[in-house]
C-alpha cells in the first residue's frame, strides 16, 4: 500500500479556506493533496490559466499526522467538456500535475477514455449518469492507465446527491470490476473532509472490495501520479523538458518533478 | 439485506490455559517473542495502593530513545553490532512511520533488520526480499530481513557488504527510531551513549499512571474453565469486560436502555476497588517478562482476590507481531495478549491479532 | 468460527483458537462541530447517529442495534458496540453524516477494532514531541 | 459481453373495489415502489434500486404487474413490497396491497407461471359461476388458456431466451 492521497480539493481564491482545508487533510493522514482547478469551456469567459504556485499557500506546510514528514500539494485542471472542440491541450496543461476531464456526452466519454491524454476521468455524482458505460470504452482507460474518479463529498452534502453518487459508483463498478478507480473528496470545506479509512470504507458502498476500496485513495492514486509523471515526461523516457523551454524553468522546479520529488522524499 | 456490507474483517483470537510451574509452558516464549510493546495495563482486583515491589519494578521499566533522522546503515555498522548491539539485546523500530503507508524498520534483538518497504524503495534497493503476505492485486510492498547473525550475511561477506552499499548509496533511507537497549550485565552503557551522541536524539522514560477503579461488577473466573461454557463467561466476554474497564465503560445498564445495554457478563461479582496501572512507550519484553514474575509473586501472601491480568499491546505499525511474523493494518493494527494470572499459579493466555497478521503462536 | 483443540501436552494445558468469533466491533469516534458552543448528551448523540443510519439505509436497512458505551460530553468522543454485520453500515453512516441541526458536523473514527481491549492501546497516539 | 443479470418480480396488485384498477398506470406503480424502497432502505437502496429497476408491464384488469431488477438485489425490491399500502393516481388515492406471486430468471418462466395461476383462478370462478352463459365464457377462456401454454414440451426454459417474449399475449 502507498500513501493517502486525495486528488480533489476544490481551488477557491480564499487563500485562508483552502489552507484550512489543506491543514486538516494532513491531520487527517493524507500525505499528499491536489488542489482542483475545474475549468468548463462552455460557459463563457473560461479559459485555462496557470495555476498559482503551491508554495505560495504556505511557508511551512503542515505536517502529516503521525509522520515526520510535510503534506505535498499539487495542482490539478479538470477539464468539463460537452464539445469535442473543448479538449485541446495547451501549454498551460504543463503547468499542471494532474489532468482531468469531465466528458458530458456518451461520444466524449468514448474519446475520453480512448484517445484524450489525460490521468482523470471524472464520473458525475451530482446528476443521473446520462449514458451507460460500455465495456470497451471503460477497458481501453484501464488499458491506458487513465483511472475514473468519484468524488465523496456532494453524498455528504445532500441526499439526492448521495443516490446519484451512489448508483452512478455502482454502475461504473458493475463495467470496470473495481479497477482503476479513485475516490476523491472534492472538498470545499475542512468539514467535508473524511478520514483515508473511512473512504475505503465507504468505498464498499460503491461497490468495490475491501481491497480496491483501500486501494482507491492510496494505491491508484500513486499510480494516476506517475501517469500524470509520464504524461509530461513523454511516457517517462525523456525528462528534458526544462532544456526544451527554458522560460518554464521555475514552474518545472515546482511542480514537475513532484512525484520523483515524492520518490525522493519517501526515503 | 445487503449482504455485500455485512461482512467484515478477519481476526483470531487464541487463548491458552496453562499453569506457570508447568515445564512445557511457554508463557515466557510468547513474551520474548513480542518483541515491540507499546503499553502495559495491570489490574489488581480488591487493591487500593500499588504494593511497593510492584512500583519498584514499573518504575524501573529500561528507558528509551527517540533517534531522530538516523540512516538505517548505523544499524549495520560494524561498530555498532559490536559494540552496542552484541552487549545486550538491542530494539528498535522507527517512529512515525505507518506500515500501511511508509517504509517501516525494525531491528530485533536476534540480529536481524526487517524493512517492510514500498515497492518503489524495493527496486531502488536491490536487496532480495520477499512480497509482503498483505498485498492486493499487485505487490506494492516487500519485506527485505538482513540477518547479520547468519552465516551469509555475516560482517565482512559479500551479501553484508551490498546491503551496506544499498542502504548507504544506492538509497539512503532514513527514519526516526525508537530505541531500547536490554544490559545484560556489566555497564556497557558508554558504547550505547557514544553511538547516540552521534545523532540527535532524545532519552525518554515510560510513562506510568496509576488509577484506583472503585465499585465494578465483575465476571466469575473459574481457571480450569478458559472456554467458559455453561454459566460461565467465554474469552470474548471476559476481554470485552476487561476492556471497558480499563477505558472507563459503564458495566451495569438495564437490558432497556436507549443509549447502552453492556452489562458484565454473568454469574458476576463486584469488586469495591480495583488498581489499574498503565506503562506506556517502547516496553522491552525483558521488563514485561520481570513485571510477569513480580505478579506471580504478589499471590505469595493472602489476597482478597484470586485473580490478577495484565494486558500488553504491541505496536501497531510494527512489522512484526511474534516472532518474524509479518504484521500489516487493514483497518486497525491490534496485536495484543493478555494474562490472568491465577492464585494458585495457573495462567490464562488470550492473544489477539486484526486482519493483516498471522495467527499467534 | 470453529475453536480447534491441539493435543494436550499436559493435564492442565489447553489451546483453543477463535477464528472471526467476536460477535462485536468497536469503534472510537470524535464528532466534530463547526458551532463549537454545541453541546450534546448521550441520547442525543446516539438519536443522530441512528437518524444518520435510517437516511442512508431506511427503516429496515438501520433496524439493527448498536450501544454508546462511552460517550463524554466535554470532548465529543464516544465508544460504540456494533454487531459485525452492522459494522460497514454504522461506520458509513457516519462518514456521510454532514449535519447536526442544520450545522456543519463530521466525525472522524478514531479505531475499530473486533476487540474492545484493544482500544485502550493504540500505538498511533502515542506523541513523543 | 456479459450480461447482467435479471429478476422479474410477479406481483398482483390487490385491491378492494376492483374498477380502481383502471387508475393504474406504470409510472404509478414505478414511483409507489420506489417510494417504499427508499422509506424501508434508504438512499442506498435507493440508489441500487435505482440501477435498471423497470415496471416491465402492467395489466389494468387484472392489477397483475411485472417488475424487474437486478439479481442481486431483488429481495430489496421484495422486502419493500409489503409496505406499499395504497397508489397515487390521477389524484386519487387507491388503497392497495402488493401480493408476491412468482420470481423468476426470466420474463418467460413467470409468464408460464401466470398463465398456470390463472388458470387456477379460472377454475376457481367457474364453481361460483351462477348462469351458464358465464359459465361458458369462463371455459372458453381457460380453453384459450391451455391451447397458449403450448410451450409446455419445451421443459426447462435457457436462459438465453430471455428478452424475446417482451410482447406475450392477453392470457387472461
Amino acid at each position: 500500500m502507498a500513501v493517502f492521497i486525495d486528488l480533489n480539493i476544490s481551488h477557491t481564491t480564499d487563500k485562508k479556506r483552502l489552507q484550512d482545508i489543506i491543514e486538516t487533510a494532513a491531520h487527517l493522514g493524507f500525505s499528499t493533496v491536489a488542489i482542483n482547478h475545474v475549468v468548463d469551456l462552455q460557459q463563457k469567459k473560461q479559459e485555462i490559466g496557470k495555476p498559482k504556485s503551491v508554495s505560495e499557500l504556505f511557508d511551512q506546510f503542515p505536517i502529516v499526522q503521525g509522520k515526520s514528514r510535510p503534506i505535498k500539494v499539487l495542482n490539478r485542471l479538470t477539464v468539463v467538456v460537452s464539445e469535442a472542440s473543448h479538449f485541446r491541450p495547451t501549454n498551460e496543461f504543463k503547468s499542471y500535475d494532474i489532468i482531468a476531464v469531465f466528458p458530458k456526452t456518451e461520444k466524449l466519454f468514448h474519446a475520453a477514455c480512448m484517445s484524450f491524454d489525460v490521468d482523470i476521468i471524472c464520473i458525475a455524482v451530482t446528476e443521473k449518469q446520462p449514458f451507460h458505460f460500455k465495456r470497451p470504452p471503460v477497458n481501453g482507460a484501464i488499458d491506458r492507465g487513465v483511472f475514473f474518479e468519484i468524488s465523496y463529498v456532494p453524498a455528504i452534502k445532500d441526499s439526492t446527491m448521495r443516490r446519484y453518487t451512489i448508483s452512478n459508483a455502482l454502475s461504473l463498478m458493475e463495467t470496470c470490476k473495481g479497477k482503476n478507480v479513485i475516490v476523491s473528496s472534492g472538498a470545499e470545506k475542512p468539514l467535508e473532509l473524511r478520514g483515508p479509512y473511512d473512504i475505503a470504507n465507504l468505498g464498499l458502498l460503491f461497490g468495490l472490495s475491501e481491497g480496491d476500496a483501500k486501494a482507491a485513495v492510496s494505491t491508484n492514486c500513486r499510480a494516476v501520479l506517475l501517469h500524470g509523471e509520464t504524461r509530461k515526461t513523454a511516457l517517462g523516457i525523456i525528462h528534458t523538458m526544462k532544456k526544451i523551454q527554458p522560460t518554464m524553468e521555475g514552474q518545472e522546479e515546482d511542480n514537475a518533478p513532484a512525484v520523483k520529488r515524492a520518490k525522493m522524499e519517501a526515503v | 439485506m445487503f449482504t455485500n456490507l455485512e461482512k467484515c474483517p478477519r481476526n483470531l483470537l487464541v487463548c491458552e490455559k496453562s499453569c506457570f510451574l508447568n515445564e512445557k509452558s511457554r508463557h515466557d516464549i510468547h513474551v520474548a517473542k513480542h518483541y515491540f510493546n507499546y503499553k502495559v495495563s495491570v489490574l489488581i482486583p480488591e487493591c487500593g495502593v500499588i504494593p511497593s515491589r510492584l512500583r519498584s519494578v514499573v518504575n524501573g521499566f529500561t528507558k528509551y530513545y527517540l533517534v531522530r533522522d538516523l540512516p538505517v546503515y548505523k544499524l549495520l555498522e560494524e561498530e555498532f553490532l559490536e559494540k552496542v548491539a552484541s552487549k545486550g539485546s538491542i530494539y528498535a523500530l522507527s517512529y512515525n512511520t505507518k506500515i500501511d503507508q511508509d517504509n517501516t524498520i525494525a531491528l530485533l534483538p536476534t540480529g536481524q533488520l526487517i524493512l517492510s518497504v514500498d515497492k518503489d524503495t524495493y527496486e531502488e534497493l536491490g536487496l532480495e526480499g520477499q512480497v509482503s503476505e498483505y498485498n492486493h492485486r499487485q505487490p506494492m510492498r516487500y519485506v527485505v530481513t538482513i540477518d547479520v547473525t547468519s552465516k551469509s550475511v555475516a560482517l565482512g561477506t559479500k551479501r553484508y557488504k551490498r546491503a551496506m552499499w544499498a542502504l548507504k548509496e544506492k538509497m539512503p533511507l532514513r527514519s526516526d527510531f525508537l530505541l531500547a537497549r536490554h544490559n545484560i550485565a556489566g555497564d556497557e552503557e558508554g558504547a550505547l551513549q557514544s553511538f547516540l551522541s552521534q545523532h540527535n536524539c532524545k532519552e525518554l522514560r515510560p510513562s506510568v499512571s496509576i488509577q484506583t477503579l472503585k465499585d465494578l461488577p465483575c465476571p466469575s473466573l473459574d481457571p480450569a474453565s478458559l472456554r467458559g461454557g455453561g454459566e460461565l463467561c467465554d474469552p470474548h466476554q471476559f476481554l470485552e469486560w476487561l476492556g471497558a474497564v480499563t477505558i472507563g465503560v459503564k458495566c451495569d445498564n438495564e437490558a432497556s436502555n436507549f443509549v447502552s445495554t453492556y452489562c458484565c457478563p454473568e454469574p458476576q461479582g463486584s469488586i469495591s476497588q480495583a488498581l489499574l496501572c498503565t506503562v506506556t512507550g517502547l516496553l522491552l519484553p525483558e521488563d514485561i517478562h520481570s513485571l510477569l514474575e513480580e505478579l506471580r509473586r504478589y499471590f505469595d501472601e493472602p489476597k482478597f482476590t484470586s485473580w490478577l491480568s495484565v494486558t500488553v499491546h504491541g505496536f501497531a505499525d510494527s512489522p512484526i507481531s511474534w516472532g518474524t511474523t509479518e504484521h500489516g493494518y487493514h483497518k486497525g493494527g491490534e496485536n495484543f495478549y493478555s494474562f490472568v494470572v491465577f492464585k494458585n499459579q495457573d495462567y490464562w493466555l488470550h492473544m489477539g491479532t486484526g486482519t493483516n497478521d498471522g495467527c499467534p503462536p | 468460527m470453529q475453536p480447534t483443540d491441539k493435543m494436550e501436552e499436559s493435564a492442565i494445558y489447553e489451546r483453543r483458537v477463535f477464528k472471526n468469533a467476536s460477535v462485536y466491533h468497536y469503534m472510537k469516534i470524535a464528532l466534530i462541530l463547526e458551532n463549537e458552543d454545541k453541546r450534546m448528551n448521550a441520547a442525543h448523540f446516539k438519536q443522530l447517529i441512528i437518524s444518520a443510519l435510517k437516511d442512508l439505509y431506511g427503516e429496515i436497512g438501520a433496524a439493527f442495534p448498536f450501544d454508546v458505551l462511552k460517550f463524554e460530553e466535554n470532548t465529543l468522543t464516544a465508544v460504540l458496540r456494533v454487531y459485525n454485520s452492522g459494522l460497514v453500515k454504522l461506520w458509513s453512516a457516519l462518514t456521510l453524516l454532514g449535519s447536526y441541526q442544520n450545522e456543519p458536523c463530521a466525525v472522524q473514527v478514531k479505531q475499530v477494532s473486533p476487540f474492545l481491549l484493544a482500544l485502550s492501546g493504540n500505538s498511533r497516539e502515542l506523541e513523543l514531541d | 459481453m456479459v450480461r447482467f443479470k435479471s429478476r422479474y418480480l410477479l406481483c398482483e396488485v390487490c385491491v378492494s373495489d376492483q374498477s380502481s384498477l383502471q387508475l393504474l398506470d406504470d409510472r404509478t406503480v414505478f414511483s409507489a415502489v420506489k417510494a417504499a424502497v427508499c422509506h424501508a432502505h434508504g438512499d442506498y437502496g435507493a440508489a441500487l434500486c435505482s440501477l435498471s429497476f423497470a415496471v416491465k408491464y402492467l395489466n389494468a384488469h387484472t392489477g397483475v404487474v411485472f417488475l424487474r431488477c437486478r439479481k442481486s438485489h431483488y429481495r430489496l425490491i421484495w422486502s419493500a413490497l409489503p409496505f406499499i399500502t395504497s397508489l397515487e393516481s390521477r389524484g386519487q388515492r387507491v388503497p392497495c396491497f402488493f401480493n408476491c406471486l412468482h420470481i423468476g430468471g426470466t420474463i418467460r418462466t413467470c409468464q408460464k407461471f401466470l398463465i398456470r395461476y390463472n388458470t387456477q383462478q379460472l377454475h376457481r370462478m367457474l364453481r361460483h359461476c351462477h348462469t351458464e352463459a358465464e359459465r361458458l365464457e369462463v371455459r372458453r377462456a381457460v380453453m384459450s388458456c391451455s391451447l397458449k401454454s403450448r410451450g409446455k414440451e419445451e421443459e426447462e426454459e435457457e436462459e438465453e431466451f430471455e428478452e424475446e417474449e417482451e410482447e406475450w399475449g392477453e392470457v387472461v
